[in-house]
């Protein structure tokens, strides 16, 4: 299976690039860009091909290692 | 509006005895935001109120010192016109939680107090203290601790030089991030806190205001707000960019004339920094908190008031001075905002959309705050006998002592640093102090942070001492003369009187050291409660000192510099006991008995010799002796030159206690006409020991007794890679 | 030689590019905010190293659109030339006046340390005067230095002498270990098809005097003051 | 509207931080992790509220800010 997980700073927390990214956007004159916020995907592929099994997987390693729970939020999106 | 209730109260720190005293002050009881601005203004961090009686007694004047304790930065005067501002600071507990930015705001933060003075920092230095390497999460710790230094000083432009990194599993619940900014400003151009001037507008530069930082406990209280807050995160992000920005900014500005004072919002963000503006001055402040700039919606005066959101700056201005202060900051893609005025009710007035939020009498607020003489007990001096000389050869050891934790090359981490930015960087890490030029002259400056733990705990009051003495030391050895210190306490709960003893005595032996060494201390911070499951942090005070060089050209460095020398150990009291050293704790396994002894006079006087034979051109290498002792800053000094060295005949049965010895006071010099040198140490009756002669591409320590430097710079090179590689 | 060194918010090597312009013979450079739309008559125009826009986003993107790189191209184009450095030479890319893109180094670690450079073409007029027999010492100080290029830029670029300076180590050898950041075939430095537009990721200007790094890159700067003035 | 753009790196350049979590999450022992490559994704509020309006703006702000074509694939998800 392959995975995808959007990692993204929880709300709140301070998000440089974002701020520049939105600064850089109006200053190049496109106007209407209200709030941009910037974050990570991780795309992995799997042996595992049982899905539940493989969410839970994915679950554990974002936990452990791919996002930091004190100021990050995640989503899994799996495809076969 | 809320009541407030015991609950809240304790919720936000504050003891019956200290809300009595609120209630007192205002005469009425105070509404959430005051509760808030009495709580932080009164919390440890701010008001220093288990350490401020005993910070009292360390010596903080002489000719040079421009400004002691008290304000953002120390200021220390360098002659023609120029001085060198300078400070160092704790970001313990954020760098726990999330290194990275725990560590970079951190920096952000020392660099924020430099130069809200008026100075451009010109160097940082970082004291680090990590677990056990085999606690599981000290290796996450030290990547992501040092990247975070690096990320936010590398941004800046702003050279690392320096620093030190000590690992011990006191330190596996609490590690320690200490940062210094070293900065230079013009004497005439300092700038002050002190608010003045009833009707000037105070103005908000920088970055908008968030919910960072404020704390969780006091946010989930559900009488305060009906959000779900418990979740809230208090992880602030560093942005070395807009901070970048603020510097070039508020030095702008600087420029100009149109300053009162200037104070930046760090720890209690827009509360301390008013409330000091405006106690400084003996006047009232009026803050209209609907004009703070906000990076969220729906903030409340509460919040605004308590959050600690980075690279932000309070200023008062002259009259009229708004729009050309505006249009700098504007220069820089800042935000700015005239949200106040300085008034003469001595009041901390706030307001929203015009109407009151919160009034609280400036001065009883900060005189009031609370001071505790803690109870404390001395921390008895271990009786453990002296450690006998252990037999067998030096090499082994040495090479043992040179790839330990405490010991191994540092590189890893310094070169994760740019120490090269401002092409002012004369000493590069590695050596004794890192030595920065002042531009555009012949002066540098050389600096160090130093504070050896173990000796801390076995003695406090002489880890105290050693902690100045070996900074002090390292200035000198670089033939700079030592100006001032500042200081990092860093101690678990002071509520407990062995803990507070540990305290009280190192600053016992701080004072002691910086008095005899003309050392003054000019700025400061306090970590406390740096305990995990009642576990305390091995007792730390960090120093962090600064030395000039009048004449850069004359710098010395610890390599050696070429064959033939004779290598000189001078000072010391003789003593050769091995307790609390670095090979007794790495080789025998041993972590008892006394600290060593420091003769502060005889520190002097090996000092003042050292600093004249550089002077007179006498030596070309010159290191004092610290951690794994002479033989360790020999082994320091041959690889940093590549150059070998072979023990004199006549020292052919010394042992370990001879070349491992901690012995305080002593520095290791080399000189091709040794004579001079002898003779100079004995008119000052300053001991010299002949150590042998400089040549080769090994220690010879005797026939059957030596190591390439080849093997020995493997070894030391490689444990901290090694380890980082996991 | 008159130069112009731009400034972007966040860029912070200016004062060690002008010290060095300054070492090497130049006249004091004139400095050019980003928001400017043109520049003043110069022989040589500098996008020196830093943290433009905080390297948010990828580095150099943001300063790439700033008014004043118009300026910049038009006199590119115009045969002006243009030396730019670490987060300069990431600017140049980003705008085109030189092709690939730097990316995150392959340690994942920012370096900074005295590096050993092979100079691969001393017949530029940034390098005609730097000794093209052993190795330049200059300090690298960067997070995102690796160059990279599709294989048929990398073979042009190559065939056309344009790969100016390579990672080498202490004897001058092009080798995998002495690759410090994983540039493609050990790139260090580029140079435009007409030779008057040069891009670097280490830093000459903080070799410009005894008391640094060095010495290694003041024939640098000395061949610029010499073939512009 | 709202735009996500997601963009990673092209195939055949090298991602030493994919790489890097490849060999971090085989090292805490999560088998069977086939390749991780890292990407980021830049979320935008927009005022526009024509799909096809605000699809080119986003296009357009690619091209000239948020993607490196020499380096980079971009691809934009739109949601109301
Ligand atoms: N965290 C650090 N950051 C920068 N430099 C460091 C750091 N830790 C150690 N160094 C450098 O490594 C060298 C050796 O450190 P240390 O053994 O603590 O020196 P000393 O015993 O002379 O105080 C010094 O030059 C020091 O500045
Ligand atoms: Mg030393």
């Amino acid at each position: 299976m392959k995975a995808t997980v959007t990692i993204t700073l929880k709300q709140g927390v301070l998000d440089p690039q974002g701020k520049a990214i939105e600064h850089a956007l109006t200053g190049l004159g496109f106007d209407g860009v209200g709030e941009a916020r910037q974050g990570k995907v991780i795309a992995l592929t799997l042996d595992e091909s049982d899905e539940a099994a493989a969410r839970a997987a994915v679950e554990a390693m974002c936990k452990q290692l791919l996002a930091n729970p004190v100021m990050e939020d995640y989503e899994i999106a799996l495809t076969p | 509006m809320s009541a407030i209730t015991p609950d809240l109260i304790a919720e936000h720190g504050l003891s019956p005895d200290e809300y009595q005293t609120v209630l007192d002050i205002l005469g009425r009881e105070p509404n959430i935001t005051e509760l808030g601005v009495f709580s932080v203004m009164w919390s440890e961090h701010c008001s220093y109120k288990s350490s401020r009686i005993w910070l009292k007694t360390l010596p903080t004047e002489g000719p040079q010192v421009i400004q002691g304790p008290g304000e953002n930065a120390g200021v220390v005067d360098i002659g023609d016109g120029q001085a060198v501002v300078f400070k160092i600071e704790s970001h313990n507990h954020p760098s726990f939680i999330e290194p990275y930015q725990g560590a970079a705001t951190g920096v952000g933060g020392i660099m924020r107090d430099v130069f809200t003075m008026g100075a451009r920092p010109i160097a940082n230095l970082n004291a680090l203290r990590f677990g056990d390497p085999a606690h599981p999460k000290t290796r996450h710790l030290v990547g992501g601790v040092v990247a975070g230094i690096g990320g936010y000083g590398n941004c800046m432009g702003v050279p690392t030089v320096g620093g030190e990194v000590n690992f011990h599993p006191a330190y596996n619940g609490n590690c320690l991030v200490n940062a210094m900014t070293v900065g230079l400003a013009t004497t005439d151009k300092i700038f002050y806190s002190k608010a003045s001037g009833i009707g000037n507008p105070v103005v908000y530069v920088g970055s908008k205001t968030g919910r960072d930082g404020i704390h969780g406990a006091t946010m989930a209280s559900a009488e305060f707000s009906e959000e779900a807050e418990a979740k809230r995160p208090t992880v602030q992000v560093g942005d070395p960019f807009t901070e970048k920005l603020l510097l070039e900014a508020c030095l702008e500005l600087m420029a100009t004339d149109a300053i009162v004072s200037i104070q930046d919002m760090g720890a209690a963000g827009l509360t301390s920094s008013s409330v000091e503006m405006a106690d400084k001055g003996g006047v009232g402040i009026r803050l209209h908190l609907d004009r703070v700039p906000m990076r969220e919606d729906g903030m409340t005066p509460y919040e605004l008031m308590l959050s600690e959101s980075q690279e932000r700056m309070l200023m008062v201005l002259k009259p009229g001075r708004e729009d050309e202060a505006r249009g700098i900051f504007e220069k820089w893609e800042l935000d700015f905002a005239v949200i106040g005025e300085i008034t003469d009710t001595g009041l901390l007035e706030l307001t929203w959309a015009g109407e009151p939020e919160a009034s609280i009498p400036v001065a009883p607020l900060v005189e009031a705050s609370p001071v505790y003489e803690r109870p404390w007990v001395p921390t008895e001096p271990p009786d453990a006998p002296a450690i006998a000389s252990p037999d067998g050869p030096i090499a082994p050891a040495l090479r043992r002592l040179m790839g330990s934790p405490d010991m191994a090359s540092r590189r890893w981490i310094w070169e994760q640093y740019d120490y090269y930015i401002r092409g002012e960087t004369l000493q590069v890490p590695g050596g004794d102090a890192a030595v920065v030029r002042v531009p555009d002259s012949n002066k540098a400056l050389a600096m160090s942070v130093d504070c050896t733990p173990r000796y801390c705990l076995a003695d406090p009051e002489r880890g105290g001492m050693q902690a100045v003495a070996e900074c002090w030391r390292n200035l000198v050895a670089t033939g700079a003369r030592p100006l001032a210190l500042t200081n990092n306490m860093n101690f678990g709960n002071p509520e407990k009187p062995a803990i507070m003893g540990q305290f009280v005595g190192a600053i016992q032996g701080m004072r002691a050291a910086a008095l005899a060494l003309e050392f003054p201390v000019v700025s400061g911070n306090v970590s406390l409660y740096n305990e995990t499951d009642g576990a305390a942090i091995l007792p730390t005070p960090v120093i962090g000192g600064v030395g000039l060089l009048s004449d850069s050209t004359k710098m010395m460095s610890l390599a050696f510099k070429g064959d033939g020398r004779a290598v000189i150990a001078l000072g010391g009291d003789g003593s050769t006991d091995l307790s609390e050293s670095l090979y007794a704790r790495e080789i025998l396994g041993s972590e008892s008995g006394p600290a060593p002894a420091v003769d502060l006079a005889q520190e002097r006087a090996a000092g003042e010799l050292v600093l004249a034979l550089i002077e007179g051109g006498l030596i070309d290498a010159c290191h004092d002796v610290s951690d794994g002792g002479i033989a360790a800053a020999l082994a320091e000094m041959a690889l940093a030159g590549d150059v070998g060295w072979r023990a004199d005949p006549a020292l052919q049965s010394e042992g370990a206690s001879f070349y491992f010895n901690e012995a305080q006071g002593r520095y290791l010099v080399a000189t091709a006409d040794p004579g001079p040198v002898l003779e100079r140490a004995q008119q000052a009756g300053i001991a010299a020991i002949r150590l042998g002669e400089t040549g080769g591409n090994a220690l010879h320590f005797g026939p059957n007794d030596a190591i390439s430097l080849e093997s020995l710079r493997g070894t030391h090179e490689a444990w901290l890679p090694d380890y980082m590689a996991g | 030689m008159k130069s112009a060194i731009i400034l972007f918010p966040g860029t912070n090597r200016e004062k060690d590019m002008a010290d060095a312009l300054r070492r090497a013979g130049g006249a004091e450079p004139a400095m050019v905010w980003h928001r400017e739309t043109t520049l003043p008559p110069v022989d040589l125009i500098v996008a020196p190293g830093g943290f433009s826009y905080g390297d948010y986003l990828r580095c150099g993107a943001m300063a790439g659109n700033s008014p004043i790189m118009r300026a910049v191209a038009e006199r590119a184009k115009a045969g002006v030339h243009v030396l730019g450095v670490c987060n300069g030479f990431q600017i140049l890319t980003e705008v085109g006046l030189l092709p690939g893109a730097l990316m995150r180094n392959a340690g994942l670690k920012f370096i900074c340390k005295t590096t050993p450079l092979r100079i691969e073409n001393s017949d530029t007029a940034f390098t005609h005067l730097c000794p093209p027999d052993r190795p330049m010492m200059t300090p690298v100080a960067h997070n995102e230095g690796a160059y990279v290029a599709d294989p048929e830029t990398l073979d042009r670029l190559e065939g056309e002498g344009r790969v100016v300076f390579r990672y080498a180590d202490e004897n001058g050898a092009v080798t995998e270990a002495a690759n410090i950041n994983g540039s493609q075939r050990n790139i260090a430095g580029v140079i435009n098809d007409a030779g008057t537009v040069l891009g670097m990721m280490p830093h000459p200007e903080n070799a410009t005097a005894p008391h640094l790094a060095g010495v290694d890159g003041l024939p640098l700067f000395r061949s610029l003051v010499e073939r512009l003035s």
